[in-house]
Formats: C-alpha cells, sequence, structure tokens
C-alpha cells in the first residue's frame, strides 16, 4: 500500500490566524479517510491546500509521488484530484449535463467535447441525476446540487476524491443513498478524503479518520479509537465540566 | 408557553426554488434562555434570519409580543428590539469598538439610554474598554464574538437571538460567554440561541429545540433532551 | 527651477478638484460597489447649475455651491430609486449600463437645450503673483473648498452618527441592516452624496475653466484614473490621487510634449490596476 | 390597412412638395449633437437664410425654369461612423442634385468618397484642411481658405510689429488645427520668429497650466495655435488668470463665437484668423453686401452672424450664381461654371484650383485677421489685418 | 426533456456543426445581407446594411468576452481601431494590397490583444472594466502622438486607392461583401466557439470562475485566448471601415462610444448568445438610423435611445434572447 497523498507539515496563515500547521497525513490508494473536527478546525483550509486554491506557507503536498505544492487549481485537477464543495458551487445557468461536462472535459482525462459528453452522462447517472440532465443547475434542490457536485467531480475520472460535506443538508434516504454512492465510488478504486460532520455516517464510511482541532492534528486512527479518544468527545460535545460549572454557576 | 415574548408560527423559508426551512413552530419565553439545536444544514441560521427578516418567509409567522412582525424589514424589528448576532460576527472591521457600539445604538430604542448601557456592557466585557479606539478587524476570534454580543446589547434589545456562539472560539472564551449569557438571562433578558456546542447549550438553557432537515425533531428540558440517546447519536455517531 | 515649482503648486490645486470629483465616484463604490457612469453628466450638471445659478438668478458664483450640493443630494437619491435600487444584488453589468443610460438621457437633454457651445462664468479674484508666475485666485478658492468639503466629509463619515452609519454599510451591509441601520436609505444617501460632490466638483471647475455640456467625459475619465491611482472606495486614497494626477499633468508637462503626458496617465493607469489594485496609496488595511 | 392607406396619404401630402419639378434638393449632414455642433449650427443658419431668401424671391433661375430650393439634413454626431451612410441616403433615396460638405476637413474626405462615385457637386464650407482636396476628387469645391492659410494673417500682423518675437505654437491634436500649426511654424520660421515653444495637447483638455507655465518659463512674447471651442476659450482664460504676460495672442475658431465675449477681461486683446468679419467691406459681384448679410442673419436667428455663418450662406450663393450661369442644374454643367469662376461675393474672392491634383482647393479667398477690443466699454471684434481691409489699429503690445 | 440523453457517443462524434440547424440560419442570414441590396443594386439599403454588419461583428466578438466569460470589457473598440490604422497605414505608406493589409491587421492586432490580456486579466469585475477603459485611452493618446501614423491629423487614402478592385463604385461594394463575410465569420466563430469545449470552459468561467478552475478549466490562458480571439475580427472590419472612409483619425477609431453601444447591443440581444448579439446589433443600427434621420427624434436620439436602454435593463435584462426562451425554451435548440 503507497501514499497516493501525502501531506507534510503544511502550514498556512490568514493575517495573524495560524488556520493549519504542522499538519501531516496521508491517504493510501483505495482508501476513504474521514477528516473530522468542529467547525472553525481548518478542515476547509485543507482542502484548499491540497487542491491549489491557497498556497501554503509551509510543507509540502505530494501525490503519486510527486510534488504539487502551490501548483494552481487547474493543474491539481488535471493531475487527478477532484474535490466538491462544503457550499455547493454550481455552474447555474448551465444544465446538468453541462456541468458534469465541464468536469469532464478538464479533468484527469482532459477530453474531447464529444466523449466529454458522454463521461458526464455516465457520471450523472451514477449519482442520480440521470432523469435531470437538461435542467440549469440553479433549478435543482439543494440535494440534487450536492448530488451535482459530486457527478462532476467524478466526470473527471479522478484518481482521488476530496468530498467537502458532501451529506450535509441531505434527509436520512438520501443520505442513506449518498453513503451507497461514495461506498460504489471507492469500489471502482478512487480514493477518497472526507469532510463530514455526520459522525454516524463518517464512522461507517471510513478506514481512517484524522482529527483537526484549530488547525492542527488532534488524533489520528481507525474509527473505533477516534470514537473513544477523551480529547475528541471535548473538542466535539465541549467540556461536560465546564458545563457542569455552568449549571452549578460556580466558576470553575 | 403564555409568556412567550417570541412566537414562530409553521415557517418555511428557503433560497432562490430551495426550501430549506419545513413549517417550522417554536417559541421564546420571556426571560428564558431558549436554544434550537441541530446538525449543519438543518436549517438552524435560516430559521433565525428569516426571524430577524433578514430573507423573508414563504409562508408563515413571527409574532413578537403579540404583534405579527412577519414582513417588517431587519432594521425594523432591530429597532423594536429583536435582535440577532449572525454567525462570524459580522462586525464592522473598519470601524474601532466604540464606532460598532455606537453603531448597535443606532435606533431610537438604542439611543436611549446610551451612556448607562454603554458601561453596563464594558462592565460586561472590560476588554473591549481597553480597546476602545482599536479597529475591530484586528481582534482575535473570542474578542470579536464579545464586540458582537456588546453590539447586539447596544441596541437595548428584548430578544436576543445568538447564531453560533461558539463558534472558532477558544473554551476560556466560550467559558466566560456563555456565562456572561447566564448572567443577562438572569437580569431578564430573552435570549435565543443556535449552538452547536450541546453540552454546554443544553446545561444554560431552558428549553431546547431539537431540529433536523429543517423541521421540528423534538422539543424538551434540556436535562430530559441530554439524556436521549438520539441526540447523541445525531451529534457524534456514538 | 521656478517654473517646475510653479508647476507643481498649480498641479497641486487643480488635483485637489481632480480629487473632489473622484471622491464622490469613490464613496459610491466604497458603499455599494457601483461604478456610477452617471459621474460625468453629474460633473456637467454642476457646472451648469453655476451658469444658470449666476447668469439667471445673479447669485453670486460662491453662494451656488450650497445650493448645488443640496441638489445634487436630491437628484442623486432619485437617480437611485431610479436606475440602481432595483438592480443591486444583479450582475454588476448590469448598473454599468443602466446609469450609463441615465447618462445618455442628461446628456442628451443638454445638448437639445444648449447645443455644445462654449460656456463661461466671469470670476474675478484676486491673484497670487510669485516672480513670472501667477496662481488665479479661482484655483486658490476651489482648491480651499475642496479641502473644505472633504474636510466636512470627514466630519460626516468619522464623527456623525449618520456619517457612521454610512460607513457600517460599506463595511458590512447585512450588519448594518441586523444593528438598526435602515440600510437601504443609507444607499440612497450615499449615492445622493456621491453626486453631490460630483456636482460640487463640477460647479468649482466651472469658475476655473469655460466649459460645454460635453466636458463630463473627461472628467469622468480622469475620475477613474483618480480613483485607480488612490484606491477604488478609499476617499482618503481620492484625495492624494487626485492630486497626484495633477502633479503628474502640470510636472510631467514641464519635461516632456504636453500631448504626452496624457498617454502616461492612462498607461499608468493600467499599470497601477494591475500592480496595486487598491490604489497606490491606499494605507494597509487589517 | 385602413390605418396604412391614411399613413401613405399623409406622407404623401407631406413629400408632395418635395417631388415636383422645380425642386432643388441640397443635401447635407450637419453635427446637431457632437462635439463640432457649435461651428455647424451656425454654418447651418447661414445656408438656411439663403435658402429663404432664395424661395422668398422665386427660386433659382436655370434656363427657363425655376427652381425653390429645399434642404434635407442629418446630424452626423460629429463623427465618421456614419457620414457614407447618409450621403448615400441623401443621393439615391433624398435625390439630392448637390451637396453641402460636413463640418471638419475628415468627414468631408469620407462623404467625398460617396459623393465623387455619383458624380454630385459638394460645397465644401466646413473643411480647410488641404489634404481633402489632393485625394483626386473631381466634384469638391472648396469655398473657405485652407487650414494653412489660417494664421498666416496673425503671423505677418505679428512680425509687422516685432519681427524677432519670442513665439509659442500651442495647438490642439486634431487634424485642422495642425494643419494650422504646421503652416504657421514654417511661416514663422521663414519669417524669422523665435519660435520658444511647440506643444500640442489632446483636444479635451481641460487644464492648460503646464503648457502655460511652460510657454512663461520660456519667456515667450506671443502665442498662437488653439483649436476648437472649449480648448481655445479655457486657454484663453487660463492666459488671462495666470497673467502670462503675452504681448500678443491669436487663437482658432473659439474667439470667433460672440460666446467668447463672456470670457470678459480674458478675451481682450485676442486676435483670431477670421474667414469673414462683417467689417471686412469686399465689393460683391452679386448677392447681399457683408452688411446686409449680417443685418438679415441678425433679423432671423437674433444672434450675430460669424463666419460660420457667412460660409453656409456664401456657400449657397455661389452654388445659386453657378446654376444661374450655366442655365442649368446639371452637375457636370455647374461644376464646369464653378472651375472657371472668379468672382467676389460679401464673403471675398472665389476661385479654385482645376488640376487634377488639387481640384476644388480653394486659391483666392484670403482671411482678415479679427481682435477683440474695447469700443464703448464692450468687447467687439475689429478687423486688424491685412492692412486694406483694417477697421481698427492692431493693439500691441496687449501688456 | 430526457430525450436528449438518446444520442449515442458515435453519434456526437459526427455530428458536426453543419447538421445543426443553426449553421443554416447563419448562412441563410449571410446570403440575404449579400443579396438583399446587391439585387437592384441598392445602395442606400448597403450602406444601412453595412454598418449593421460592422456592429453585429463588434458585438459577436464582444459576446465572447462579455457573454461567455462574463467580462466587461469597455474598450473592445480599441481592436477595431488598431485594426483600421494597421490597415490604412500599410496601404498608404507601403501600397500594400488590400487582402495583405488586413491580413497583416487582424495577426497585429490578436497578437497585441493576447500581450495586452496577459496583463489585465489578473484582474476581475470592476477593476477589469476600468482597466479595458485605460487601454483604450492610452492608445488612443499614443496614436494621437504617433507621427508615422499621421498622429492627430490621421491618414488620408487617395481615390486612387479604389482602382485595384474596380474603382470606387465596385469597390464599395467589395468591400460591402468582405465586411459581410467578417461579420459571417463573426457569427461562425461565435457559434463555433459556443459549441466547443474552449467555449464551455469560458462559459464555465463566465458562471463561476473560482469553480470553473477547480474543475480543472485553465482560466488564465483561455481568458487570454479569449481576448485575442476576439479581437482578429474586429481588426479585419475596422481595416475594411476605415479604407472605405478614406480617413482615419484616433477620435474615430477609438470611440469609446462606439464600444458601450457594443454592449448595449449585447444586452439588448441577451448575453451570451450567437442570435441574440446579431438581432441586437441589427435592431440597434436601424433604430439609432432611424432616429438620427428622423426630423422629429434626431434632436432627442440621445435621450431615447438611453431611456430605451434603461428600460431594457430594468424591465427585460435578459434581453431579446432571454425573453424568447422563456416564452418557447425549446428555441434554445434552434437559437444558439
Amino acid at each position: 500500500m503507497s501514499a497516493l497523498l501525502a501531506v507534510e507539515d503544511l502550514g498556512k496563515s490568514f493575517g495573524g490566524l495560524r488556520a493549519v500547521s504542522g499538519l501531516s497525513f496521508t491517504v493510501n490508494e483505495g482508501e476513504i479517510v474521514g477528516l473530522i473536527g468542529p467547525n472553525g478546525a481548518g478542515k476547509s483550509t485543507v482542502f484548499n491546500l491540497i487542491n491549489g486554491v491557497f498556497v501554503p506557507d509551509a510543507g509540502r503536498v505530494q501525490f503519486r509521488g510527486g510534488n504539487i505544492t502551490g501548483e494552481t487549481p487547474y493543474r491539481v485537477a488535471r493531475h487527478g484530484i477532484a474535490r466538491t464543495h462544503q457550499v455547493v458551487q454550481p455552474l447555474a445557468e448551465l444544465t446538468v449535463l453541462e456541468n458534469c461536462t465541464v468536469g469532464a472535459c478538464f479533468g484527469r482525462e482532459n477530453l474531447p467535447l464529444y466523449r466529454a459528453r458522454a463521461v458526464a452522462r455516465e457520471a450523472a447517472a451514477f449519482v442520480g441525476l440521470e432523469d435531470r440532465l437538461a435542467m440549469p443547475a440553479a433549478q435543482l434542490t439543494i440535494a440534487g446540487k450536492k448530488r451535482l457536485e459530486l457527478a462532476r467531480a467524478l466526470s473527471a475520472q479522478p484518481l482521488m476524491l476530496l468530498l467537502d460535506e458532501e451529506l450535509a443538508g441531505l434527509n436520512a434516504t438520501e443520505i442513506e443513498r449518498m453513503l451507497e454512492v461514495i461506498r460504489s465510488i471507492r469500489a471502482r478504486g478512487i480514493a477518497i478524503l472526507i469532510i463530514e460532520h455526520l459522525m454516524q455516517a463518517i464512522m461507517g464510511l471510513s478506514d481512517r479518520i484524522v482529527v483537526l482541532n484549530s488547525g492542527q492534528k488532534l488524533a489520528e486512527g481507525a474509527p473505533a479509537e477516534i470514537a473513544n479518544n477523551p480529547a475528541v468527545i471535548e473538542a466535539y460535545l465541549g467540556d461536560p465540566a465546564l458545563a457542569a460549572s455552568l449549571h452549578g454557576g460556580a466558576p470553575a | 408557553m403564555n409568556d412567550a415574548l417570541l412566537e414562530v408560527e409553521e415557517l418555511s423559508a428557503g433560497y432562490g426554488e430551495v426550501q430549506v426551512v419545513w413549517g417550522l413552530s417554536f417559541a421564546a419565553a420571556r426571560s428564558k434562555l431558549t436554544t434550537l439545536v441541530g446538525a449543519n444544514g438543518a436549517g438552524k441560521t435560516t430559521t433565525l434570519r428569516t426571524v430577524v427578516g433578514t430573507i423573508s418567509p414563504w409562508s408563515g409567522r413571527v409574532r413578537f409580543k403579540g404583534e405579527d412582525v412577519t414582513r417588517l424589514s431587519a432594521h425594523a424589528k432591530a429597532a423594536r428590539g429583536l435582535v440577532l448576532v449572525p454567525e462570524g460576527r459580522q462586525l464592522f472591521t473598519n470601524m474601532t469598538v466604540d464606532e460598532n457600539l455606537e453603531m448597535g445604538a443606532f435606533t431610537g430604542r438604542g439611543a436611549h439610554g446610551y451612556a448607562t448601557r454603554l458601561e453596563r456592557v464594558f462592565t460586561l466585557f472590560p476588554r473591549l474598554k481597553e480597546r476602545r479606539k482599536q479597529k475591530a478587524g484586528t481582534f482575535s476570534g473570542g474578542e470579536q464574538q464579545m464586540l458582537a454580543i456588546a453590539r447586539a446589547l447596544m441596541t437595548d434589545p428584548e430578544v436576543l437571538i445568538i447564531d453560533e456562539l461558539s463558534l472558532g472560539l477558544a473554551p476560556l472564551f466560550v467559558y466566560q460567554l456563555f456565562g456572561t449569557l447566564k448572567a443577562l438571562k438572569e437580569d431578564g433578558l430573552t435570549v435565543l440561541l443556535v449552538e452547536q456546542n450541546v453540552h454546554l447549550a443544553l446545561a444554560v438553557s431552558d428549553y431546547a429545540y431539537v431540529i433536523a432537515e429543517g423541521r421540528l425533531f423534538t422539543e424538551g428540558r434540556p436535562a430530559a433532551l441530554a439524556a436521549m440517546p438520539e441526540i447523541r447519536r445525531a451529534y457524534l455517531g456514538l | 527651477m521656478l517654473g517646475i515649482i510653479a508647476a507643481i503648486i498649480d498641479g497641486v490645486l487643480i488635483g485637489s478638484v481632480y480629487g473632489l470629483a473622484a471622491l464622490g465616484l469613490t464613496l459610491i463604490w466604497g458603499v455599494m460597489e457601483v461604478i456610477n457612469l452617471t459621474h460625468g453628466a453629474a460633473i456637467v450638471a454642476g457646472m451648469f447649475g453655476l451658469y444658470l445659478l449666476a447668469n439667471a438668478v445673479h447669485i453670486p458664483p460662491y453662494a451656488t455651491l450650497p445650493l448645488i450640493l443640496i441638489g445634487g443630494f436630491l437628484v442623486g437619491i432619485v437617480l437611485y430609486w431610479i436606475s440602481v435600487h432595483r438592480l443591486m444584488g444583479r450582475p454588476p453589468l448590469m448598473i454599468l449600463l443602466s446609469t450609463f443610460a441615465v447618462n445618455l438621457v442628461v446628456i442628451g437633454l443638454g445638448t437639445a437645450a444648449w447645443g455644445t457651445d462654449l460656456f463661461n462664468v466671469p470670476v474675478s479674484l484676486p491673484s497670487v503673483t510669485w516672480g513670472r508666475y501667477t496662481f488665479s485666485g479661482t484655483h486658490i478658492l476651489a482648491a480651499a473648498l475642496t479641502t473644505a468639503i472633504a474636510g466636512a466629509l470627514y466630519l460626516f463619515l468619522y464623527h456623525t452618527k449618520l456619517g457612521k452609519a454610512v460607513r457600517a454599510v460599506a463595511n458590512n451591509r447585512e450588519a448594518a441592516e441586523l444593528a438598526g441601520i435602515p440600510t437601504t436609505r443609507v444607499l440612497s444617501l450615499s449615492f445622493g452624496l456621491g453626486v453631490a460632490l460630483a456636482g460640487a466638483a463640477g460647479m468649482l471647475i466651472a469658475t476655473m475653466f469655460p466649459f460645454t455640456v460635453l466636458s463630463g467625459d473627461a472628467y469622468q475619465l480622469k475620475s477613474f484614473v483618480v480613483t485607480a491611482l488612490g484606491g477604488l472606495g478609499n476617499p482618503a486614497g481620492a484625495l492624494v490621487g487626485g492630486i497626484a494626477l495633477g502633479l503628474i499633468e502640470g510636472f510631467a508637462g514641464q519635461f516632456m510634449p504636453v500631448s504626452w503626458t496624457l498617454v502616461i496617465e492612462f498607461v499608468l493607469f493600467v499599470a497601477v490596476l494591475i500592480i496595486f489594485p487598491r490604489g497606490i496609496f491606499a494605507f494597509r488595511r487589517a | 390597412m385602413r390605418k396604412l392607406y391614411l399613413l401613405a396619404a399623409v406622407a404623401a401630402l407631406v413629400a408632395a412638395p418635395a417631388f415636383a419639378d422645380d425642386m432643388l434638393t441640397i443635401g447635407m449632414t450637419l453635427s446637431q449633437t457632437g462635439p463640432l455642433n457649435v461651428d455647424s449650427v451656425a454654418q447651418q443658419r447661414g445656408a438656411e437664410l439663403w435658402r429663404d431668401e432664395v424661395n422668398a424671391a422665386g427660386g433659382i433661375k436655370a434656363g427657363s425654369k425655376h427652381y425653390k430650393v429645399r434642404f434635407v439634413t442629418y446630424d452626423d454626431q460629429s463623427q465618421g461612423g456614419r457620414v457614407q451612410q447618409l450621403y448615400t441616403r441623401l443621393i439615391v433615396q433624398d435625390k439630392s442634385q448637390f451637396l453641402f460638405g460636413p463640418y471638419s476637413s475628415g468627414l468631408c474626405a469620407t462623404a467625398a468618397v460617396i459623393s465623387e462615385q455619383y458624380g454630385k457637386p459638394m460645397l465644401i464650407t466646413g473643411g480647410a484642411e488641404a489634404k481633402t482636396l489632393e485625394l483626386g476628387n473631381k466634384y469638391l469645391v472648396q469655398v473657405l481658405s485652407r487650414a494653412g492659410e489660417y494664421l498666416a494673417g496673425a503671423i505677418r500682423a505679428l512680425e509687422s510689429k516685432n519681427a524677432h518675437a519670442k513665439l509659442a505654437v500651442v495647438y490642439a491634436d486634431d487634424p485642422f488645427s495642425k494643419a494650422v500649426a504646421v503652416a504657421a511654424r514654417k511661416l514663422a520660421q521663414a519669417g524669422g520668429l523665435d519660435i520658444v515653444l511647440d506643444e500640442s495637447y489632446a483636444p479635451n483638455t481641460t487644464d492648460f497650466s503646464a503648457i502655460i507655465n511652460k510657454t512663461i518659463s520660456a519667456s515667450a512674447e506671443a502665442l498662437v495655435g488653439g483649436g476648437h471651442y472649449a480648448d481655445g476659450a479655457t486657454l484663453a482664460r487660463q492666459i488671462h488668470d495666470q497673467k502670462a504676460n503675452l504681448k500678443y495672442i491669436s487663437l482658432l475658431v473659439a474667439p470667433d463665437s460672440p460666446q467668447f465675449a463672456s470670457l470678459g477681461d480674458a478675451a481682450y486683446g485676442i486676435t483670431v484668423p477670421s474667414q469673414w468679419e462683417v467689417q471686412a467691406a469686399y465689393k460683391p459681384d452679386f448677392g447681399p453686401t457683408g452688411a446686409a448679410f449680417a443685418k438679415a442673419f441678425a433679423a432671423k436667428f437674433k444672434i450675430a452672424a460669424d463666419y460660420h455663418s457667412a460660409l453656409g450662406y456664401a456657400g449657397g450663393l455661389l452654388l445659386q450664381h453657378a446654376i444661374e450661369q450655366s442655365g442649368s442644374i446639371d452637375a457636370d454643367k455647374v461644376v464646369a461654371v464653378l472651375n472657371a469662376m472668379d468672382v467676389t461675393t460679401f464673403f471675398g474672392r472665389f476661385k479654385i484650383a482645376t488640376d487634377p491634383g488639387h481640384h476644388g482647393l480653394q486659391v483666392a479667398h484670403e482671411m482678415v485677421l479679427a481682435q477683440w477690443q474695447r469700443k464703448n466699454g464692450r468687447l467687439e471684434r475689429e478687423v486688424v489685418w491685412p492692412k486694406a481691409a483694417q477697421t481698427a489699429d492692431l493693439i500691441y503690445p496687449l501688456h | 426533456m430526457s430525450g436528449k440523453t438518446t444520442g449515442t457517443v458515435a453519434g456526437e462524434q459526427r455530428a458536426s456543426l453543419r447538421r445543426r440547424p443553426f449553421f443554416w440560419i447563419i448562412a441563410a442570414v449571410i446570403a440575404a445581407f449579400a443579396l438583399a441590396p446587391a439585387i437592384g443594386n441598392n445602395v442606400e439599403l448597403r450602406e444601412s446594411l453595412l454598418l449593421a454588419t460592422v456592429y453585429i461583428t463588434l458585438a459577436s466578438n464582444l459576446n465572447i468576452m462579455l457573454g461567455y466569460a462574463g467580462y466587461i470589457n469597455f474598450g473592445s473598440i480599441v481592436f477595431f481601431g488598431l485594426g483600421g490604422y494597421t490597415c490604412v497605414y500599410l496601404i498608404s505608406a507601403h501600397g500594400w494590397p488590400l487582402a495583405a493589409a488586413e491580413l497583416a491587421a487582424g495577426v497585429a492586432v490578436s497578437f497585441l490583444a493576447l500581450v495586452f490580456g496577459l496583463g489585465i486579466l489578473r484582474l476581475r469585475g470592476a477593476f477589469f472594466a476600468l482597466a479595458t477603459i485605460g487601454i483604450n485611452e492610452a492608445v488612443q493618446a499614443f496614436v494621437s502622438n504617433f507621427e508615422p501614423w499621421g498622429g492627430a491629423a490621421g491618414l488620408y487614402l487617395p481615390t486612387t486607392i479604389f482602382k485595384p478592385l474596380g474603382g470606387p463604385m465596385r469597390a464599395l461594394w467589395v468591400v460591402y461583401f468582405l465586411l459581410v463575410a467578417v461579420m459571417g465569420a463573426s457569427l461562425y466563430l461565435s457559434y463555433a466557439v459556443k459549441s466547443s469545449k474552449f467555449g464551455l470552459g469560458l462559459i464555465a468561467i463566465g458562471q463561476n470562475e473560482d469553480a470553473a478552475v477547480v474543475l480543472g478549466v485553465p482560466a488564465p490562458l483561455y481568458k487570454a485566448l479569449a481576448y485575442s480571439l476576439s479581437a482578429f475580427l474586429p481588426a479585419l472590419a475596422g481595416g475594411l471601415y476605415f479604407f472605405k472612409s478614406a480617413f482615419i483619425q484616433p477620435s474615430d477609431a477609438f470611440d469609446l462610444n462606439l464600444s458601450t453601444e457594443a454592449m448595449v447591443i449585447v444586452m439588448l440581444g441577451g448575453r451570451s448568445t450567437v442570435t441574440g448579439a446579431a438581432i441586437g446589433a441589427y435592431l440597434y443600427e436601424e433604430l439609432r438610423g432611424y432616429l438620427l434621420t428622423s426630423q422629429t427624434f434626431s434632436s432627442f436620439q440621445l435621450v431615447i435611445s438611453g431611456a430605451l436602454l434603461l428600460l431594457i435593463v430594468l424591465f427585460v435584462p435578459g434581453g431579446l434572447m432571454g425573453w424568447i426562451y422563456g416564452r418557447w425554451p425549446r428555441g434554445k435548440e434552434v437559437l444558439e
């Protein structure tokens, strides 16, 4: 098992704020790695550092053994890393099919238009959007847009997917469907790095989990280990002792 | 819930053609701390934005002190004492602490008794007093959240609505802010809170609503809710 | 050598008026991110305001300034509701086009009424002579009034509640609304202010130079250059940028054919936009 | 459908006189809305005065026929963009037999491409640049003196006072002003004047401080140049405001407008090369005297006539004369007459070059130099050059 | 709408542009432009349509930047003017034949556009729009001082210049047909770009540049290429147009109003549509032509154009095609 993606000692500050610092982890081929942490922990920043939206202040990003640190997002996409966005970014006036075609055209394979359309269609069908191909993206429901994000990323025929809160805002049935889709993506041999708030889902899905807090790695391990790690519980639920003290009215 | 200061009835809202909130009803009782909890994307922020009027509801009603204020603009609601501390603080980053506070007191309601309220705010947040002339944009997250709450207090709110109080803050600040909220409540302020730190939220609140997928999942007293395994699961998957 | 110093002084005097004109443009941009293409028309309206009030109603030239400020303010508010309000939040092209359309209407009406004939408002003021060089009283007074208006604007923005509300809306419109500030009214007020400043600049220019209905274009272009130099949306930068432009025009012209200063001006304009999109004189912001 | 008939009927009624046999149609574009609108409109008014007088007198007599004159005019916005379209329309749709050129040399050259094709004579009353007439056109007739002549009088007048004056040449970057300045420079150098400053500026320049400071630094005693309206007036005003202490100033076009007097003291002493001044009393071979024209013009339009309006009138007058002489409205015959004509009207002499390289170029008309002087406390223009036409002495030096 | 899914890959592979009805619609438009004035030697119609061809060329090419890529270009006219100057200069000073001068003008201007583009396309939104104004004005100021091009006085062409094309009468017809060809090429270019991978990338940039870049669209390269590409045909049109005028001067060549008119046209017809740019240009030209030549309206033509534009922007923001698509959604498949 070789590391597909290796992040080494990554750091990024905005103004005075250290958003990410000293972060290292790897994702192996065919693996699903969960990236979790409380709001504001720097998870989306990590994605932006990997795919080149931000240039890191420190550290390196290696993909398939090559250094891709600081490359522009479109070059990173060409290497085979596709992503979805937490806040959906549809190309609003374009149809579902056209959105996916963009992904296919400019993704890893750099396909010509006619072949890209076929790939796009397949990707759209894969996530269950085959009956809305001609619908402008703006008219999709939030769940539809989430799926479109995924279909667009898949159209790029990536080696690796970065999924940013793909399940947020979906209802129970939609979540179930989406989880199935994600599993079948992995079954195709595509590695996945996933940010997710829904613990139940990510615990069941991931092979490994990396926990971030305030831009640093708090813990890393198998889901079961993470679930029982007191530091993780505190970061998520808050400090129960603190809560108790407020309850009692006496400062701790 | 007869003493409800703020009542929300069958509220539906969304963006463009996408519905996010589906017929949600809840109330905030006078001088109590009420909490809305729910997963990311459950529609909490949209609900609050609709209640204070930065987006208009598709249907449903918002009553404040018994009066229907559904269609009032956000600034008109603020002028009546219905004040939101938005998610991500939303300070006037190019302006000083003093100016931010003055803007909080922009309405006639806030301008009345400005000096005494300023004193009170500085008593609550002495850190702000030390930095009155400093620009808000240079503050740390915790200081910004303090200023955001202080600014809202300058409006002389009857209902203070806070979206994600502890978001991205260090535990020390979180503790301080919750302490302050508790003190404000004890002084008679009505507070409606959206919070991801469930333990803390439930610890300080008097009543809580759990929201999922834009609908009401369950409601009740905090102690009862905290004991419910569904909530633990929904949040941690444990 | 004296000539160069004279050129510098003249540059500063004229430049401050350019700065005032640009102030109107940059204020509107700063508050609502709108490039107001009625700017040139507003400047011309200020010029003709002076002409009509001074020649037809016989008001002393400088006494028209407050009238023009008030008139410009009211017209600006009306323009906001006509051409900007409905289009807020739409692609920026829409407001560019709607303000351009209003500009066409205003210039069209002006041309129909006055043709493109030349107008001059004779203003006689004592001038200051220094060796062979003379600084016209109108230029000195225009610069002084510009400073006064800019100072008043500063006092308004930084020391009145309403002015602070304008800055608050510029800074974060949603937060301002939540703080109880009627943001739409503040936007219309800011637009009114921007137009009033443009009108005042036009009025001051008209005390110095003859003008025609079409004079606005040149000053609008200059205002663009000035805002680029000073940083879009930065009122202090606009004044500094204006003076910088005045200096370039006065100073560069002493060392090369004057007709080349325009080339320098616009090349600099583009270069500054590319290299310092927030303006050369933009102070580091948090 | 009925509406359409009605419309057609109304149109026919309106159009009917236009197609009567004895109607002569003259087409032209003018700049109603562009920057050159002032000169163009003045010229138009002069032409209209001529038309109305001709029609009141029963029309132009050609052979046995009397032709009433009708104008068709369109707005060219002072831009080249539509000139060819509009002149084609004037010729093809409106059936103009004769044309007046648009205002400005460039537009004339552009319009000439069309007028030449159809062999329509075009009288140029607002394009002084000689280049237009050096392109090989056969139906162009220039009524006014060419650009090169504009400052000739001004330079000679200056030389008569100070043969070695230090001269600043300051002119707008437009085809006309540039041509004028180039000629003036040559004349001045030949005459021994010392050119201490030679500057051009963009036509939309609004502030001349830099140029004036340079003029002062160069110790210039005289300044010649300018461009059109706004720039020329601004230049004059700033020269005054900045006390440039020039002894002699001659500017193009702007000082010719009656509005120029509104500059007050800044206008005093400024000279302007003029195609015509009312005081220049030529003895006309035909048509009104200058004074009669000026009187009629003032009566009709309530403003004083300037040389642009005189040009408009003169254009009509010369065309009328040529038609009457040839006894027909046949273009080639009329042009043949114009080619041979050597006449004097209230506007001055008229004779054009006929060699193929310069056909239509005005060679006989002389310009005068007018100066704004005080008369009974009011500013008025007096002719100061040439000496023969002089109505007042040149005031020199101004300071 | 699920019917759209039925096409096979192989089918699409073969489906060239010529298979679509729109290809033939453009061909019909070109034929109409070429034939309508030629029948009966209607010179007046030719002159009126000639301006329409120029407007359509300018608007179609502007649409590539403005409509597809979403970049507001106030200075698109700079290509037209530079093309005109290059062409007129090569003919008058070096005696080049029209065809060679045209080609040189197109190539030179496109190259220059690429250079400009690489510089200013780093900017977005209002900053880009302002920079385009700056470029136009800088070029105009430069040309006004550039003596080889006649500086402010401009360049004149003698009548003999029309001889190689069979005298002025025929030459104007030749120029007209060439302009129709340039217009046709513009329509096809605009259509081909829209139907290509390149165009898809541009439209993606126009919709959401950040998202497009993440999807792999090489935005800087595409924008610069689009900018350069959209310079070529306007440069040719400028060359022909000023050749026909026999005179060129800076204020006519770099008239900012014409740029703005081109933007108005694109809005009038509907952004991002080939048909919209063409119909918008045609309607606009007819309207302006009517207002200018109407005795009643000519003094108020600016007022009327302005008021009309304001009404369109306020109430029909999608332009003509937006309105048509709204009424007749299938229209999108026929009229691109």
